[in-house]
């Protein structure tokens, strides 16, 4: 889907007014849910994603116990209504996938070793889509997480960066610019895209992927750009873990 | 079977001999209601729904399609209600069960017997193109009395609701091109329009345990429920829909006694529902 | 599906000539089928259904069981050519419902305590469909329960009751009779159906559903005829079974 | 693994080796077969079969739809069978499992491979529009030897079939007027008509168990047998069709005088069936 | 799918220059796969197909296992590229029956009782279809389970015969050519095909199907055809596993 | 839970530790490869591809369908995997699950990201009639490293395909009596050509363990890996795709020499692709 949309302009000012290395607006509540064990809603530009924990509790069916350790299942799911044209329910393939991705980077971050034949299990719930859902879906997931308290070696964030700008009619590359965190018309109409999550006090690198077109110095860039975000995104995660343990002391005083 | 579900059991057996529930409300009494239309950016309508604890958001996506045979002229409803994971330990991730069956179609009855929707007003094309209404509802948190939250969700959304005019102007000029006739269409709607509805009935749900029946009931009193009824009635009093569930049974008198008790309920819901809908 | 169709005279005849408290053509058969624990065959109207009963036996997968009482199991299945246009074989989500309604209203009947970990599986097979499968289902369930001689409360037993008549275009009510048992026409065309079904012993009613607009005093009509069917379908249900049981006696002597 | 199968099949072997079965009949000698057509007014024909206590019910219903490329001016047809739970303790709900789709395909091949149904006669407009014959068969009660209850139900049901002009007839209209050239179909047929049927084969079975091979098995020779075939040969008996089933074998020479007993069974069979249909 | 399609001549040629009872050009290769336990490529004419052998293992799920002997279980599958309309991935009916009967009839042959509760899965992939393709997994088949060291009465080989020539339009006979081993046109136009397989050994039937219109005689004809093409494939296989048992001998050198 | 497992684990982790693999290989060293075209003559296209032991068969189907919307004039990719249980006694039949599904829609990104194929000739009638094209990747003898071996043996089958014009002119001279417009492209292609395509991206795979990263995994090193990734790089070194996946992390100074490694290996890669289609 390459176009000559211009994305940005010679300030480097994008459609949307923001700088190239600027996040869209994010607002993180935690403990949104009565039922759920961990909760949190999290929007992210005109992107609304809810993340219910629930476990440790006993992995079911039997034969998907691991004797030894946890098991963590993530499930992304998009509700019908959360884009242009109404999704069919039920998981599709690209449903599938991140939810293998996410469930695979959050196994790392969590204790599992504590939980041996149990399952956690992590719902992430798309109510409004607009680029970055994977993202927004992964970091709502880290603080459902800490508000399950669930025990992990650290708080987990995800966040994108991208190139935007020309691209020959025939693929050849000539020039772009490096930005944070794609808006929807920029992944629409964009030439890379690279999600990645990450531990944010080591920058381990726990999901990544990449479609597009990188040169190795962009690539260079971009994966900065995108850790420099998630680091942004991480202090918002602690405040609202924060928020939400202080309501929580006042309403126990 | 752990033994807390017996000891909850006969708390709540004892509080209602005494006239009381658990959270302090009257048998008649409902939870606080919250209804906040327009949360949703994507879809053409939407809704939050709470019920105390119980959450509930309904989603309206329309598009463009072809007519039944037997029903050119009329528009479709189609609702499907997702039992997510998110919303209970209980809940599992697949296709629909039973259960959420029955709670779609109760909810699909309840707006389509009734004819809270106009559906010949959303015909483009008589014979070939209406409008498709998709009501999605998605449980969020779910602590009881999902017939009356979902409903409720439902109706908030459609009021909420704007048929995309614009968003669709690019497949509506197509079809244009192929039917001339639907330049009286688009002379009359140049842009988004709001549904055309009806003053809808409002469900109201009972359940009923050791001789007691209490509306609205909560997780723990739907538990222990013998048996549950949702009553549809209308402003003016009259039954639009039923729907009887669970082992137990009612008798004809109590069954009377709760359609009053729906009409009286119904009545305060609609008032909430006609608020934050702005109608 | 409104019209204006004129459903019944002004002598409260109607299309098919029944007064308004008067039933279709009922004939039951208890004992049909070799295979089956009990087993009933059930015309009512243009309708054929035929019920079985297996159990009780144990019930699988094993984490169905209820350690405290049997589970009642109903499954409502349209034969592909019971209906005008043809059927695609499975359940729907129409059957899933008219299954679950069912199987609770059944559940109430069985003296299911006396048989720990078992199902009583009841299959209902509908033959051929003009309006009110659901209660002749029903019916003919609690006849192949018998047959099967399951211990019970009750022979359970359900009926329809609905008004048919003229309503505006505007929805607004003008007028309608309540009559018992719909048929064809009338359940296409009336205003509103309310079966029902009952322990005949108690008037206990085990199941109730209602479509369409009913004024109270009107309901209150409508579930007087419905239960006045039941009783006499309940009547027919144990004539059926006592021919049953004589024919077996003959047999024996 | 209880330990009565075992004593059942003992029980069955000796009897063999006496030339016995234990219901009485001879080898090669059916158990009684009656054909009731016509006992499902919503179908456009119908058939209730009972051979001794399997009863199998078959339904006819036909639309019409489009043909497929390659054959554009063919009638189509389509078999499915339900093994549903009423008519045995051992046949579960769910999508058809390898026993039934071995089943419907037999009795298909039955009807398709030996055109039983002209079909080319089942044309509206070439290339355009044909009847869609359904053939859907219920089995009511399982007792044994499904494949010939099934085949001759299927048939039944065929010869007790008529094309449903009248019903479609506002499909047909619609039909005209897109394609003129339906006229002629119409004023050829302007009212129901049975279908273009040929003289069929019949099917029968045959199992064979401690080197004895009876026709028609009961379900408990059918429980122990160690190998199956059904032949279906038509009046001049000559074979249509074959189908070898089970985990054990059979010779040339059995299967050669197995074809000879399927052609004089066979021609009993007809007899009743063409009784039945009034053909 | 009758046709006027000349597929013999007076000489008895068929349209690839094979005479009536010449097989196609086959050719067999034992031990082609790595992971699996025995496995076997085949071409037979235009067909391609792969057969591989796991087990005797544990059968699951448990409630599978048979405690007195091994199940065997035949899966048939048709890769979507290879036939002239892409096929949907997944089972359709056809390959599900396919699956059963070569399901039933290997397991007359396997020596199942050595091996209680455990399961012989055979895998038959076929790559490249042109007419015959049951009877060449069945032969891959039978080749793979010798190659896994399954012990088996016999190797299971199969093969058809046929008749084509004409027929008129209203379906009644006027003579015909039985055949051996039918190619892709034969298949499409001839008037019967008789796929069997056969225990070579003793010439049992262990897999008989037939389609069309075949006189008793022509039967028998058939029949012959068929177990003589049988016995040559056979020789086939043997020489495949001997080539095979040769090359491990050498590397063993 | 056995043993073996930890003790293959314990070996793996020794060898790296003193540079080495169980094979003989270095970290940076792929098995041998071979790519086979042409070997399905049903297939528009295919190749087989062997990464050592591991064996994938890909073939290419083309038919001609409706473009999407939104792509009015653009022809249509499908791509699927099978993960048969031929291939690995962990397989099981069924439907796709997550394993599948990531490596289809990975193999998927790579072709149609990088834009492999020419989209835009795909047209038939624009707006009408495009070709689809259907990858469809059988997983033959599966000894690791799936998602190199299947990326190669699409590339390699669709550099074999050729647009089927001879086999479905039939179909073709139907479109143009009904689009006037496609004798145009008739005219343009009077026979099977080949796919557009453009000079592919490569892909290579890596994973961790034990503080190594080593190239093109083997079962063993793919059991006990703790991360994998997979880089696809263009002739001019450029990244076009990337995947991380397991349960394992890298960090960013890994991933850039992983990238590295990838151009190196991608070249030698490409090279043996051109030879063995002979472009």
């Amino acid at each position: 889907m390459k176009s000559d949309k211009k994305l940005i302009d010679e300030n480097g000012k994008r459609l949307d007014g923001r700088g190239p290395d600027q996040l869209r607006n994010i607002k993180i509540e935690a403990g949104v849910l009565h039922r759920a064990d961990g909760s949190c809603y999290l929007e992210w530009g005109g992107n609304k994603v809810i993340a219910a924990v629930y476990g440790p509790r006993e992995a079911i069916p039997k034969h998907t116990q691991n004797p030894l350790k946890a098991i963590v299942k993530a499930r992304y799911n998009m509700a019908a209504f959360s884009v242009d044209d109404r999704k069919r329910p039920g998981p599709d393939r690209r449903s599938q996938e991140i939810s293998k991705v996410t469930s695979e980077a959050l196994e790392k971050i969590v204790l599992t070793d504590q939980f041996p034949r149990a399952a956690i299990d992590v719902n992430i719930e798309v109510l409004d889509a607009e680029a970055g859902t994977r993202c927004a879906g992964l970091t709502a997931a880290g603080v459902a997480l800490a508000d399950a308290g669930i025990p992990m070696r650290d708080i987990p964030v995800a966040c994108a960066a991208g190139k935007i700008g020309a691209e020959n009619n025939d693929g050849m590359f000539s020039g772009g610019f490096v930005v944070l965190d794609l808006g929807k018309e920029e992944d629409n109409f964009g030439n890379a895209d690279l999600p990645i999550a990450i531990a944010p006090r080591t920058n381990d690198i726990i999901l990544l992927q990449m479609d597009g077109h990188l040169t190795f110095d962009e690539f260079e860039h971009a994966l900065d750009l995108a850790m420099k975000g998630c680091q942004e995104i991480s202090k918002l995660q602690k405040e609202a873990l924060l928020r939400r343990y202080k309501s929580d002391v006042e309403v126990e005083e | 079977m752990t033994i807390s579900p017996v000891i909850k059991q006969e708390h709540l057996y004892k509080l209602v001999e005494q006239g009381k529930r658990a959270d302090g409300r009257q048998f008649n009494q409902y939870r606080p209601i919250t209804i906040e239309p327009g949360i949703i950016s994507k879809a053409e309508g939407s809704a939050r729904v709470r019920i105390g604890n119980t959450q509930v958001i309904a989603g309206i996506k329309m598009s463009i399609g072809d007519p039944y045979p037997d029903t050119p002229d009329s528009g479709v409803i189609t609702t499907a209600a997702e039992l997510i994971p998110l919303a209970s330990p209980d809940f599992e991730a697949g296709p629909p069960d039973q259960q959420t069956i029955e709670l779609a179609r109760v909810v699909d009855r309840g707006i389509r017997e009734s004819e809270v929707i106009d559906l010949g007003k959303l015909c483009i094309i008589p014979g070939e193109k209406i409008w498709i209404i998709f009501i999605d509802i998605h449980i969020i948190d779910y602590d009881g009395n999902l017939f009356d939250a979902a409903s409720l969700a439902a109706l908030a959304a459609l009021f909420n609701a704007k048929v995309p005019i614009t968003q669709l102007m690019p497949m509506l000029e197509k079809i244009k091109e192929q039917y001339p006739d639907a330049a009286g269409y688009l002379q009359e709607h140049p842009e988004d329009y709001p549904l055309p509805l009806r003053d809808p009935p409002i469900s109201c749900t009972f359940v009923k345990f050791n001789n007691a029946i209490v509306v609205d009931p909560s997780i723990d009193e739907q538990d222990i429920a013998e048996a549950r009824i949702t009553v549809a009635t209308d402003p003016k009093g009259d039954i639009r829909a039923m729907q009887k569930g669970l082992k137990g049974s009612f008798t004809a008198d109590e069954i009377k006694k709760i359609i009053k008790d729906s009409v009286i309920n119904g009545s305060d819901i609609r008032k909430i529902l006609k608020e934050s809908v702005g109608t």
